[in-house]
């Protein structure tokens, strides 16, 4: 990577924060509306996933990585689903 | 009457009779798969011996027969799931019969002992409270509770009529049981925390037993319950009994103090 | 020994990466299966319980939103200690130490770190003073339970971040591209363990 | 590439060593000592079994305290003790070390033709932390109250209120997790990355494709078992009650604790784990068997590419049959109906498998030798564990056969004569490799011949019992009357389980013996075609004179117009 790439990297890195930190407020701030359960859920997920997702592409380069591992995340993603289903499927 | 040897035991449920053509059914189909094989393998060892003069062949040309095997192994294990397993287990676990012509059974297990309590006549169960449990009162029956009165609780004894469906509700006081009746062909785990209903229906009667399916420490080997299947009006003379003995001995309710539970 | 493994500095011409970052990323497809699973027992424990407080009522949610903050500033100067050799090799290494922008970004990623125990520290001495105990009910056993296991990824992580800021940088002179690949990785862990917490912030604290 | 390392000293080089290959031989070395030492657990059960509360011979109960046998009578709680840690030991700390972490680490590198593993320190980490849970394992019978004795499943309730050996027991299985997350951690990047040149994924040994869908297993199956410890732990040590539900009264009393926990909970995650953790038993057990064949047929596997997908196919489904082991918990119609699907779908893929392995001896010129009799014999019994696997995968037929002598019955003739079978196979097969020189032959047969008919003799009587509805985990079957008639089938099960006992004698002394008496042999004994067997035996460290480069399929036997009837992998010229 040439210097100014890496350059071009941090200013995004720092407009990630400011929107990560943007985000946080929002989630408390829309925690204190006091949604009926379902929306409050949804909200909260919606916006944890878009903080993630955040995470995940720009600060573990998730956006510019190889075939391979998005092979194995995508092998992981539906076991976890398997996993985040178990409640369903005893209740 | 012999009711148990070395295969499947005497069948004396209404539903039995399924669940044991299914399991015949399913061991001759692995019997046919098994030998098939057998013979195979033993012939293919006996043919294709290593011997001076004989040579492996490389590239056989791909069998056709195999692959009909195994589709012909999944049509099969298809029709013996929408066949036979599907109906069996709905019928047990939906179908419930009506609760008019039912008998219901309260079935509470715990470490080492099963106890069963009947509505008696009125057919209402007594209300029961954990904090009553005592050893005179293992299922923790509340005395004030009117509906209560005739109910009846014994220990290790499960009495049914034949011939009439009957509901049971596990529960379990402490640890996971396994409520198992080998000759109804009845098994369901007792889990803590839950009321899980089963129903079933004797077609046979007899003196048989039921059995801990599930490890429940260190005296699971000796929770064996008596089941005794019975003719209708002998069930209700041991029920008549059972609770006028229990009512004659009660002190009238009113004025006795109420032991501290 | 490492001269004879191939593909631990140059990324494998097929599948273009080295081996530490397929390594890394297995190891955080297995750590998502875990906390997978502690989630889905939350989710199993709340659905089968009657009552279920809420959140924002038992637990303290500023403190929290600043804890959320703070390990978000984390991920940043990790990721910044990364780019900063990535630079450094550009303008081409001398066999000199670390550079200066390499320690204070990496510095401030373990200080925060521990900022966030401290925190979380307040936290639970303010439960356990409030006799809110694991063992008081199901809600309180899940939080602690839940923050525990990722505290101890959290102070796990400082302890890793600490060996490369000090001893883990002598690689730095003899095989910088290594090194950098080595940082790159205790990054991931370090983003894989702040995104853990994105989701247990809103779940256990807000909802 | 010969580079001569400084030497390092005997610590480094044979106990805290980074070498795959003395990592792999620790692994089976301590892996072996595990299966003897539960297969011993097991003999003392049988005695108990046949002879229901009749003292033991005066020299065995010596060995006992009262807490485990009151004048030669064992106890029903040591009974229990003894059934939960024969469990956890065959699978945890016996057959899967064996397969995965010696096999593997042993084999795996040397046919991909890599110099070792890609992280060392990793494997040399994960077979300590594999020690250290083995000895917290072993160390469990000695605390107060003994081992863990809720059978090797530990269901809450019981396990949550079981005496102290159950959290040394989950301490002990968090360190055989965390051993087995690295061990696949490691295999899975070494097989990605370090294959030799020419090596393409479907150039890969059988044996490899399996270990690659046995790590995956590991990697992703394990966790969730990892967060169910995690939160036994805490019910144990920090009264919360996950498994708990409220209002349970235990031995007369009201259980003082927060409730609201679901015992369903732990079955969920701990099947979640189980059922590929069964997978990983047998995936490497069929990778040396199709070795073992293809060598010995001097013919290519039939269907190679069918299997490998299979063997991908069943990595895939193992992850969503977990709950067949809990029909009976009141699951819905639905639940039990998509569980049933999934599980006869599973079948699918075993069965392919099974008819590959068998297929390929058709048009071979089959050699008798003993790995070939181990892997022969594994077919046969492989398909009878299989076959008494359906019914119990039908819900109907699992209400009559759910924790009975069936369900035991079916898995030991998976594991037993199934993958233990194997195992022996790849010992006999790769023994040359590890030492350059061949076991006995003779000592061989004598091991292979009683040991095959003892294990019917053990796992065949007892579908029949479970067909008689006789529940598992008894401490003494004759106390119920459905149990009485088979009672003299559990006397026959008992005195096949101690001549199973002896016939592992010829195999002892020829596993030690031929390390130092073998008949000295080449690095090519068996004439085979895989990279392992182009380096030298013992291979050196970094294993290879210079990286073998890789010209065709794994098993390139009988060519048509090659003067011999294998053709290595790693030769460019004619052979």
């Amino acid at each position: 990577m040439e210097h100014a790439e890496v350059q071009k990297h941090v200013k995004i890195y720092i407009s990630v924060f400011v929107a990560l930190a943007a985000l946080t407020v929002i989630t408390v701030a829309v925690s204190y509306l006091h949604l009926p359960f379902k929306q409050a859920v949804l909200a909260a997920l919606a916006i944890a996933g878009l903080k993630g997702s955040l995470v995940a592409g720009f600060f573990m380069h998730l956006l510019s990585e190889k075939q391979i591992i998005f092979s194995v995340l995508a092998l992981t993603f539906i076991f976890l689903l398997a996993v985040l289903l178990l409640p369903v499927i005893s209740v | 009457m012999k009711y148990y040897g070395w295969g499947l035991p005497f069948d004396a449920s209404a539903h039995g009779a399924a669940i044991d053509r299914l399991i015949y059914v399913i061991h001759i189909f692995m019997a046919v798969l098994f030998l098939g094989w057998a013979i195979f393998l033993i012939l293919s060892l006996v043919k294709f011996r290593a011997r001076p003069g004989h040579k492996a062949n490389y590239k056989l040309n791909h069998f056709k027969a195999p692959t009909y095997a195994e589709v012909g192994v999944a049509l099969f294990e298809v029709l013996l799931l929408v066949g036979f397993s599907f109906p069996i287990v709905s019928q047990v676990r939906d179908q419930f019969p009506s609760t008019a012509e039912a008998l219901e059974v309260r079935v509470v297990a715990e470490q080492f002992a099963w106890n069963f309590h009947y509505p008696g006549p009125d057919g209402v169960f007594g209300s029961s409270d954990i904090h009553l449990i005592s050893p005179a009162n293992p299922v923790g029956l509340n005395p004030e509770d009117p509906a209560g009165q005739d109910d009846v609780t014994t220990i290790n004894q499960f009495r049914i009529p034949v011939g009439r469906p009957v509901i049971a509700h596990l529960s379990s006081k402490d640890v996971i049981h396994s409520f198992a009746i080998p000759v109804m062909r009845v098994k369901r785990d007792m889990i803590p925390g839950q009321v899980a209903p089963i129903w079933f229906e004797a077609k046979h009667t007899g003196n048989f037993e039921i059995a801990c399916a599930q490890l429940c420490g260190l005296g699971h080997y000796r929770m064996r319950g008596f089941f005794t299947v019975q003719t209708q009006d002998e069930f209700e003379k041991w029920m008549n009994g059972e609770v006028q003995s229990k009512l004659g001995a009660a002190v009238p309710p009113a004025s006795a103090p109420v032991p501290a539970a | 020994m490492s001269a004879l493994i191939r593909y631990i500095s140059k990324p494998h011409p097929l599948t273009g990466v080295t081996n530490a970052k397929l390594g890394t990323w297995c190891f955080l497809a297995s750590e998502m299966m875990l906390f997978g699973g502690l989630f889905s027992a939350y989710v199993l424990l709340r659905a089968g319980s009657t009552a279920w407080p809420r959140g924002s009522e038992l637990l303290n949610v500023p403190l929290a939103t600043l804890n959320t903050l703070i390990l978000i500033t984390s991920s940043v100067t990790m990721v910044m200690s990364w780019a900063s050799l990535i630079m450094k090799q550009e303008k081409g290494t001398g066999t000199s130490k670390v550079p200066g922008t390499f320690s204070f970004y990496m510095g401030s990623t373990i200080l925060l770190g521990l900022a966030f125990l401290v925190v979380k520290a307040f936290e639970y001495g303010s439960k356990f003073s409030h006799h809110h105990f694991p063992g008081t009910d199901i809600f309180y056993g899940i939080y602690f339970t839940l923050t525990g296991l990722h505290g101890l990824h959290v102070i796990g992580g400082i302890l890793l971040n600490t060996y490369f800021l000090f001893p883990g940088s002598r690689l730095w002179q003899t095989e910088p591209e290594q090194f950098t690949g080595r940082i790159e990785c205790a990054g991931l862990y370090w983003h894989f363990v702040d995104l853990v917490w994105i989701f247990l912030f809103p779940v256990l604290y807000l909802l | 590439m010969k580079h001569d390392s400084h030497p390092l000293p005997f610590w480094r080089k044979y106990i805290f060593s980074t070498d795959h290959k003395v990592i792999g031989v620790q692994y089976a070395v301590t892996g072996l000592v595990f299966l003897l030492f539960g297969f011993a657990l097991m003999m003392l059960m049988r005695w108990q079994l046949a002879y229901p509360g009749k003292p033991f011979p005066e020299w065995i109960a010596k060995m006992f305290s009262d807490q485990q046998m009151i004048s030669g009578i064992m106890l029903p709680e040591f009974y229990n003790q003894l059934g939960a840690m024969h469990g956890t030991i065959m699978i945890f700390l016996g057959v899967v070390p064996l397969a995965v972490g010696g096999f593997g680490n042993y084999i795996l590198p040397l046919q991909i033709g890599a110099p070792d593993m890609a992280f060392p320190k990793l494997n040399m980490m994960s077979y300590w932390s594999y020690f250290l849970g083995g000895v917290t394992m072993f160390a469990s019978f000695f605390v107060p109250g003994g081992a863990a004795q809720s059978g090797w499943t530990s269901y809450p309730p019981l396990a949550d209120i079981a005496t102290v050996g159950q959290t040394v027991w989950l301490f002990g299985m968090v360190f055989l997790i965390t051993s087995s997350l690295l061990g696949s951690v490691n295999f899975i990047v070494t097989t990605v990355q370090l294959r030799a040149d020419g090596m393409s994924f479907f150039r890969l040994p059988f044996f490899v494709w399996a270990q690659f869908v046995t790590s995956f297993l590991l990697l992703l199956a394990f966790p969730p078992l990892e967060a169910a410890a995690v939160l036994q732990l805490m019910d144990r040590l920090a009264g919360t009650s996950f498994f708990l539900p409220s209002g349970l009264v235990v031995a007369g009393k009201v259980l003082e604790r927060s409730g609201g926990g679901s015992p369903l909970l732990w079955q969920h995650l701990f099947w979640f784990l189980a059922h590929p953790e069964v997978y990983v038993l047998i995936l490497p057990a069929m990778g040396i068997v199709a070795e073992v064949l293809a060598c010995n047929t001097r013919k290519p596997i039939y269907g190679y590419k069918g299997m490998v997908y299979s063997v991908v196919f069943l990595g895939f489904m193992s992850f969503i049959v977990w709950a067949h082991h809990m029909f009976l918990t009141s699951m819905g119609t639905v639940m039990s109906s998509f569980f049933q699907i999934t599980t006869m779908i599973i079948s699918i893929p075993s069965v392919i498998i099974l008819t590959a392995l068998v297929l390929s001896l058709w048009g071979g010129s089959i050699r008798f030798n003993t790995p070939m009799l181990f892997a022969i014999a594994f077919l046969p019994m492989f398909g009878m564990g299989g076959l008494t696997g359906l019914p119990l995968g039908l819900a109907a037929a699992d209400i009559h056969l759910h924790d009975t002598y069936y369900v035991i019955g079916h898995f030991h003739y998976v594991v037993a004569p199934g993958t233990i079978f194997a195992l022996f196979a790849g010992i006999y097969h790769w023994f040359p490799k590890v030492t350059g020189r061949k076991m006995s032959e003779f000592l061989g047969k004598l091991h292979f011949w009683p040991s095959f008919i003892l294990m019917n003799g053990i796992f065949f009587p007892m579908l029949l019992m479970g067909l008689a509805g006789v529940s598992r985990r008894l401490w003494d079957p004759t106390q119920y009357a459905h149990a009485l008639p088979t009672q003299p089938l559990n006397v026959l099960m008992s005195f096949c389980a101690w001549g199973m006992a002896l016939a592992q004698v010829p195999f002892i002394l020829n596993f030690f013996g031929s390390i130092f008496f073998g008949k000295k042999v080449n690095e090519n004994p068996w004439e085979a075609t895989t990279l392992e067997w182009s380096a030298p035996s013992p291979p050196p460290h970094g294993n290879f004179e210079n990286p073998p480069v890789v010209y065709r399929e794994p098993y390139e036997y009988s060519v048509p117009g090659q003067k011999h009837d294998f053709w290595p992998q790693g030769m460019k010229e004619e052979n």
